[in-house]
């Protein structure tokens, strides 16, 4: 789907990831602008039904970035999201949504280049899947029943 | 009612009293007799397909939700294919608690179907008006100090169950190799109670049958009639010298003469039984391979075969106890000789095997493994493929898995107890219609009649289409070509009123 | 009608107007629902700029505002401080960060302008759904924990005491004096280090302000800086503190065992003292081997001693101390390098490492200070290894810098019992900085010392003969046979000291010691604010580097902790609602701060806000939904991914 | 005091829902007397034209059980909506697609193939399938309810007054509901009749989880044997009870196997989220090999965690673009 634009949610924290957004745009590197930022404290707090919601709201593609593991603020909170969206992201497969669709990515503040690049790349993938679509809502199989 | 005219069509939608959703279609000839009958499952679930992919050990709690009424039956067979597909031989206790389950949920859902689904059109009598034909009617009939007795035994059946499997709606003890808890001497105290009591309960239960339906001529009629009769394979679970048995053993099939057509051990069901699907329902029909199917007829060279108490009875010698085999030789001295054709006959087969289940439970509890710690076989085999068969109340259910290495199922078929009467099913109602529908006259004898051809098989559709939710009550409509269909409704005081229904079906 | 938000774009002097349209953007923001009026400045970070944003505020009675500018990490705190000058509390101040991460990173001006517009959506979503954080203050405490009774420990104990601040010393030993006390000839100047010792350890013991806590191992330091609870658990030592180390129970009692504090080379009773005139003084009988704990009637101990002072009934005790700063001076080990085949070290043959040579010639040692090999003769020939089990592929990566010094030391030590026998030091460069160094390596040259330079230390192989003597080959040199071979080996954090570090949630340089917060700027401090590290556990050091570090890192806690200044807690803290919370204590573990606890009676969980940091894992955690992130709730999350998608 | 006309109707589900009725025991004969079932197929022989002949409201409660898996059904909740004044989502499947909606995992289409098409024992030459229109052998015309692509939960098709969760709810539950419909003390519309806290309270084995729980590797119950007295989560064996409403008297537990969800969420929609998240912060594990190993304890994520509630949470509610 070459002329696709997808939306891209990234769930980010405050103290790595939200920093090497930061440090990217200081350096001026471009990345796309479908890429849309939700800052949290601790990768910790994302939570699986947060995602979840963003795939509900219409984002074909869905990032979540938090400190390299052993580096977290607050002690092992990405440790955390490293076994929760492990779990997903197999989850994810079974419900017949491409794996590609979901990112999960640890950025350090002082990453600007790293996060230009995990950003460009997730672009890139989603916009090769095309729009999430998820078919078949109620009204939509109903009226041809 | 009017003379109708050429092309007519009678929809019984829905039938009720079972479990499950059913409609009949009756198509009647120029003269407005009968020309064919159908019985119509309308609906799917795809047990099979949404199977694939789970964890093996979880099949058991799954599958129990093919049928609310026998969830027991699926929890068992599933149970059983689980040994089979990881190679493992369940310990001696876990056995008896298995069977000591096993044949009380079998007793409290015979129990169902003669007081509360099928027996009512008996002993209230079959044209009683409608809202006398269930429960209340049973009680008025037989008394309400009976009626407490009724719902008293379930209640006791299903407490004990609770205690033995968890819950009686949808049980958690069945894992491969076992079971999940282990038998206190407490719950033995109150199963030997309760077996005592049960086996008086059976009894008395046979007794108010000869009392009230064989002594009464025109339901001995109707027994022994040839309207509810059609001669059709048989097959049951027998154990190793010969006795019906609900929870082991191989399965045997003989002809319409009793004679052994074959006898299988379970991994072998599919080179012996093969299923028939039509476009117009969601069930499909099973017969015997190597006779082949030739549609809805009986008669040696169709593979139609049925499954249920009289099946079991047909298969099978003598029963595994001694006051059950006493009442076998009633029934089948009454019956007139071993083989039994008449499908209202499972009525009284099914009490005969209650007392069966209650006299198997105090054998059973007395062993003396019955309390040991040894409840589960741990080493499980790596898992391929396993075949597991009960006798479920209503016949014999089949369970067959395959796993990966890792035990994820990749790949599930069932054919449920049912299934195998539905084919009857619709022989019957087809002859019933045949033998009360005359020149397009409609009556209420007529529905009931032609809903006993149902109700005595106890079928239970949600199994039949492991597939099937519920069902509508009953109300026939008459198509008319060219005009708008005539709905004859039996509304709930028993009335017949006739209503337009606008909706042309299409006939193309 | 809906509270509306004030939103103040900023152009940034060029850094975001020449980037995204900012008057397309305040035409739609003076459409748009949620803003009841909007404004655009120049730099609003700057005096001009706060000054506009106070007096709009004030003008408006804004209940809260927007700010379309640079990063949060930036100046949210700026426009904070705003808000707490007009009255507002800090938390009704969000910002849609459209510099960094829009302006500077999207070349196209209108996808810019349109990204900013769904960013500043995003923040207006969210602030409608803002609370007031109140903000909370509580008392710094001034007392102070030291985990260690090596000497830092000692040091930063006595410092702390002297500032007049309650001290409570956790040594998992049962006396304080750590590795310094088993050595008696510190270098270079042979001072005796228990000489050294012993009137600081007696100093702690009289000092009120000072409480030891031996055999105790920390399990969880919680809170931060101003507000710890260190928890330890103190072992049952079965003697009382009437016991003074007359050692009256010594002799009667049956038992002996292999003594760990002689390396395996002595034994002492089932009953015992490190060493005499140890703190606390009281003697502690081991468990495993003393007869009373297998059944058996024997009371030995118990008739012999003078002070009654003898408590089988003793247990385990919790031990949970308040303070504000922690010092941890937990030391290193030494690096025992037993598993390389090359050094023949198998505690049988007449090879030594050097901890166990100072041991053999101290005289709180096993042979109260005589040199003697397995069989009990004096040696006549010894080799010393340098580097043994450091700077090679199969042993310590690093050079510990301290065991060069010990290494030349030996043979002083060695002449001075045996004055003819013939040491050689086997090196390859020696680490002996400092002036006095080259004067002290040229003296024991002198007195015969024979120095044999290997360029690969990692090839000289050590072998036992079947005579007992020492086989030593070099390569590029004669092999050696002598009587003796001791190994100079090099420090090295013990798996003990690394669980340690979890607990306290310090981090780890790459070589396994303690991470400095700045190797430069504050190397006695750790990453957690308010935790000081001091002595070998940062890096192997010499007594005076880690008496030196142990006054750096007191001194840095008392210029902090100054009594009656108050600390303000995280006010973007978690809690739990007792209604919805079933107490399946799930949220208990995923806590890095170990902040909650059940409570018993009511059955459910509660989050002591005082440690609670504000992460938010717990909230993640709940299978329930019971526990509520402040400032980051899954409602104004929610809010923001609904802004960012459709704004 | 006029009996008050109640209906009980089961779309896509298994009678477990009707049999707990039956099961109310001598309760049945009071509830008998203050309520006039005009429409309860499973038990009773009142008829569709009954339901159909009554004024728009005049059933008081209607218990509808079962998901939503044809045309038909829809159809019949539809009209039960129109002639009810109160409508009652009776048991999981109607609650939140319950076992049904497991089938949302898979495609109508391989449902149907494996079903009628490829199977050890069918026999189908010519490849037939149900069809919503076919003909007989014969030549006549026969209809059947259209097969839907998803699996809905009753709320997706009428608006529903009341929740009852529970696969299937047991007999307390169910007097308990009844009893306060037919007192008239009723909850906010939209709230579910049973307590809004999970199974751990309620749980007596909760007592024996101790506050430090972290789960090294998750069991399956082939390759262990649960001790009865000990928390199965401190077991390493998995159980849903942190995510899942109690109220049922965990009855699974009592039989020594752990909770597999049937109640539906609590404080949440996504029941399957909850509980993925509440393991993501208990595990243990930090490099990716101990977590993927430990994972591999997990084989069936979706599954497990969305066993009765595959309808209630987006990813599972709605036909996917990839066909697994």
């Amino acid at each position: 789907m070459a002329n696709f634009e997808p939306s891209i949610v990234a769930f980010v924290c405050n103290w790595c990831s939200y920093g090497g957004a930061d440090s990217a745009g200081g350096q001026k590197l471009a990345y796309p602008a479908n890429v849309r930022l939700v800052r949290v404290m601790c990768s910790g707090r994302i939570d699986p039904e947060h995602v979840v919601a963003a795939f509900r709201e219409g984002a074909d593609g869905v990032m979540v970035m938090g400190c390299h593991p052993g580096n977290c603020h607050y002690r092992n909170g990405n440790h955390k999201t490293l076994r929760r969206f492990r779990l997903f992201e197999r989850m994810l497969f079974q419900f017949g949504i491409d794996k590609d669709r979901f990112m999960l990515e640890w950025v350090s503040a002082g990453e600007g280049q790293k996060f230009q690049e995990v950003t460009m790349a997730m672009t890139e993938r989603v916009r090769n899947l095309g729009p999430l679509v998820i078919s078949g809502s109620v009204a939509q199989e109903i009226s041809h029943a | 009612m009017s003379n109708l005219i050429q092309g007519k069509k009678i929809s019984i939608d829905p039938i009720t009293r079972l479990e499950g959703h059913g409609k009949i279609e009756i198509f009647l000839d120029d003269a407005g007799d009968v020309d064919k009958a159908y019985l119509q499952l309308p609906d799917l679930r795809g047990f099979e397909k949404f199977a694939e992919g789970r964890p093996a050990e979880e099949m058991p709690q799954i599958t129990s939700r093919i049928c609310g009424v026998c969830p027991g039956a699926h929890h068992m067979a599933s149970t059983k294919a689980l040994d089979a597909l990881f190679n493992v031989e369940p310990t001696i206790t876990a056995r008896l608690i298995r069977e000591v389950y096993y044949n009380l949920h079998v007793f409290e859902d015979h129990i169902l179907h003669f007081y509360f689904l099928g027996g009512p059109d008996f002993v209230v009598g079959p044209n009683a008006p409608k809202q006398e034909r269930n429960i209340l009617g049973v009680i008025d009939k037989v008394g309400v100090e009976v009626g407490k007795q009724v719902i008293e035994i379930r209640q006791r059946a299903r407490k004990l169950i609770d205690q033995i499997a968890g819950r009686a709606i949808h049980p958690v003890l069945g894992l491969p190799g076992g079971v999940s808890k282990q038998m206190t001497t407490e719950i033995r105290e109150s199963l030997r109670e309760f077996s005592k009591d049960a086996v008086n309960f059976a009894q008395f239960t046979l007794k108010i049958f000869d009392d009230i339906v064989w002594k009464n001529a025109t339901y001995r009629d109707l027994l022994l009639g040839d309207v509810y009769r059609c001669e059709t394979y048989y097959m049951g679970m027998i154990d190793s010298n010969g006795h019906p048995d609900f929870y082991d053993g191989n399965i045997r099939v003989v002809d319409q003469k009793g004679k052994e057509f074959i006898t299988f051990e379970p991994k072998d069901y599919a080179s012996i039984i093969a299923e028939h699907v039509e476009p117009w329902t969601y069930v499909k029909f099973p017969y015997l391979r190597k006779i082949g199917w030739k549609g809805f007829v009986d008669g040696p060279n169709s593979g139609m075969y049925r499954v249920a108490p009289t099946a079991r009875m047909n298969v099978s010698e003598t029963m595994s106890t001694p006051l059950a085999q006493e009442q076998r030789m009633v029934y089948e001295k009454a019956m007139g000789g071993k083989i039994v054709h008449s499908v209202l006959a499972n009525h009284w087969a099914r009490l005969v095997e209650v007392l069966n289940n209650a006299e198997r439970i105090q054998q059973l509890i007395e062993h003396e493994a019955f309390l040991a710690p040894e409840i589960r076989n741990m080493n499980l085999g790596t898992p391929t493929e396993g075949v597991g068969i009960v006798e479920a109340p209503r016949g014999t259910l089949i369970h067959h898995y395959t796993a990966d290495a890792n035990g994820i199922i990749t790949s599930a078929n069932m054919i449920v107890a049912s299934l195998a009467n539905v084919a009857a099913m619709s022989m019957n109602i087809q002859s019933a219609a045949k033998a009360f529908i005359h020149k397009g006259n409609v009556d209420d004898g007529l529905l009931n009649l032609v809903e006993m051809a149902f109700r005595t098989y106890d079928p239970c559709m949600s199994c039949a289409t492991h597939n099937l939710p519920g069902k509508m009550p009953l109300q026939v409509n008459l198509h008319q070509t060219g005009n708008a269909t005539r709905s004859i409704l039996r509304s709930s005081d028993g009335t017949i009123a006739e209503t337009k229904i606008n909706k042309e079906p299409n006939h193309d | 009608m809906t509270e509306k938000t004030t939103l103040f774009l900023c152009r940034c002097g060029t850094n975001v107007a020449d980037f995204v349209d900012l008057e397309a953007l305040e035409a739609w923001a003076k459409t748009n629902a949620g803003v009841d009026h909007v404004y655009t400045h120049d730099f609003l970070c700057a005096p001009a700029g706060k000054e506009f944003i106070e007096t709009t505020l004030k003008e408006q009675g804004s209940k809260r505002a927007v700010m379309a500018a640079c990063s949060p990490k930036l100046h949210l705190k700026t426009f904070e401080d705003c808000a707490t000058r007009v009255g507002l509390n800090p938390a009704q101040m969000s910002m849609a960060n459209i510099r960094e991460q829009c302006a500077w990173v999207t070349p196209d001006k209108t996808q810019a302008t349109l990204k900013a517009r769904s960013l500043i959506q995003a923040a207006l979503n969210r602030s409608v759904l803002q609370v007031d954080l109140p903000s909370q203050h509580v008392e710094c405490k001034t007392d102070m924990v030291v985990i260690g009774g090596g000497i830092a420990g000692i040091e930063a104990a006595l410092q702390a005491a002297e500032a007049g601040r309650k001290v409570t010393i956790f040594e998992k030993e049962i006396s304080l004096g750590g590795e310094m006390i088993k050595v008696e000839d510190l270098a270079p100047m042979s001072e005796c280090a228990p000489c050294l010792l012993a009137p600081r350890l007696s100093a702690i013991r009289e000092n009120p302000n000072i409480t030891v806590v031996s055999g105790a191992t920390v399990t969880d330091v919680l809170g931060f800086f101003g507000q710890f609870t260190v928890i330890a658990r103190k072992k049952a030592r079965f003697v009382t503190d009437a016991c003074i180390g007359c050692e009256a129970c010594f002799e009667p009692c049956p038992v002996d065992m292999q003594s760990e504090f002689h390396l395996g080379m002595g034994t002492h009773k089932a009953i015992y003292t490190l060493f005499p005139g140890s703190v606390p003084s009281a003697a502690a009988i081991d468990q495993e081997h003393c007869l009373h704990f297998q059944g058996n009637e024997c009371q030995a101990c118990i008739e012999n001693c003078p002070f009654s002072a003898i408590d089988f009934a003793q247990k385990e005790e919790i031990v949970e101390v308040q303070c504000g700063a922690v010092i941890v001076a937990i030391g290193a080990e030494v690096y025992t390098p037993k598993d390389l085949p090359r050094m023949g070290l198998n505690g049988k043959s007449n090879v030594f490492t050097y901890a166990e040579f100072e041991r053999l010639t101290c005289s709180n040692g096993p042979t109260q200070a005589k040199l003697q090999m397995r069989n009990g003769t004096v040696p006549q020939s010894i080799a010393v290894l340098h580097c043994a089990g450091s700077l090679c592929s199969d042993g310590l990566s690093y050079c510990s810098g301290v065991c060069c010094v010990n290494a030349i030391m030996a043979g002083e030590i060695i002449r001075k019992q045996i004055p003819e026998a013939v040491v050689y030091n086997i090196h390859d460069r020696i680490v002996f900085p400092g002036a006095e160094a080259e004067h002290f390596l040229q003296h024991q040259i002198q007195a015969g010392t024979r120095m044999i330079a290997c360029k690969n230390l990692e090839q000289v192989k050590i072998a036992e003969q079947a005579n007992g003597k020492i086989n030593v080959t070099i390569p590029g040199q004669e092999p050696l046979c002598v009587d003796m071979v001791v190994l100079s080996t090099g420090f090295h954090l013990g798996d003990k000291a690394k669980q340690f570090a979890s607990i306290l949630n310090v981090e780890l340089d790459p070589h396994g010691f303690f991470k400095s917060d700045h190797p430069i700027l504050n190397s006695t401090g750790s990453v957690l604010d308010g935790i000081a590290l001091a002595g070998s556990c940062l890096q192997p050091s010499h007594a005076v580097q880690s008496v030196t570090m142990a006054q750096a890192a007191v001194g840095r806690a008392l210029s902090r902790l100054v009594p009656g200044r108050t600390i303000e807690l995280e006010t973007m803290i978690s809690n739990i609602n007792p209604d919805i919370c079933a107490g399946c204590k799930m949220c208990i573990s995923s806590c890095p701060y170990k902040a909650i606890r059940f409570d018993q009676e009511k059955k459910s969980s509660t989050i002591n806000e005082a440690i609670c940091r504000g992460c938010g894992t717990c909230a993640a955690t709940c299978p329930s939904n019971a526990i509520t992130a402040r400032h980051f709730t899954n409602e104004q999350l929610l809010a923001e991914v609904k802004g960012v998608l459709h704004g | 005091m006029p009996k008050v006309k109640a209906a009980i109707y089961w779309c896509s589900s298994c009678g477990g829902c009707d049999e707990s009725i039956v099961d109310l025991g001598e309760r049945i004969l009071a509830v008998r007397e203050l309520v006039d079932f005009v429409f309860w197929p499973c038990a009773m022989d009142p008829k569709l034209s009954d339901v159909e002949a009554l004024a728009d409201g005049e059933i008081v409660v209607s218990l509808i059980n079962g998901a939503i898996r044809t045309s038909e059904q829809e159809e019949m909740s539809k009209l039960l909506r129109r002639k009810s004044q109160l409508v009652v989502a009776f048991g999981s499947c109607a609650c939140t697609g319950g076992i049904p909606a497991l089938a949302n995992l898979k495609s109508k289409a391989s449902i149907f193939d494996r079903s009628y098409l490829h199977s050890p024992t069918n026999v189908n030459p010519d490849g037939v399938v149900p069809m919503e229109h076919s003909k007989t052998a014969e030549g006549y015309p026969m209809e059947l309810p259209a097969f839907y692509d998803t699996v809905y939960q009753l709320d997706d098709v009428i608006d529903v007054d009341y929740y009852l969760p529970g696969c299937s709810p047991n007999g307390d539950m169910v007097f308990a509901a009844l009893s306060a419909i037919l007192s008239g003390k009723l909850p906010p519309k939209g709230s579910v009749l049973l307590p809004d806290v999970a199974l751990c309270q309620s749980c007596d084995r909760n007592a024996t989880k101790p506050e430090t729980l972290t789960i090294t590797e998750f069991k399956r119950l082939i390759h262990v044997q649960a001790d009865p007295t000990q928390c199965f989560l401190n077991q390493g064996i998995l159980c849903m009870g942190p995510a899942t409403r109690s109220g049922c008297g965990y009855p699974c537990i009592q039989g020594n196997m752990p909770c597999t969800g049937c109640m539906g969420p609590v404080g949440s929609k996504d029941q399957g989220a909850r509980m993925l998240s509440a393991l993501g912060g208990v595990m243990e594990g930090e490099s990716e090999e101990q977590i993927a190993k430990a994972l591999d304890g997990i084989p069936d994520p979706a599954g497990t965690f969305y066993r009765y509630s595959m309808s209630s949470s987006f990813l599972g509610s709605k036909r996917k673009e990839v066909k697994p």
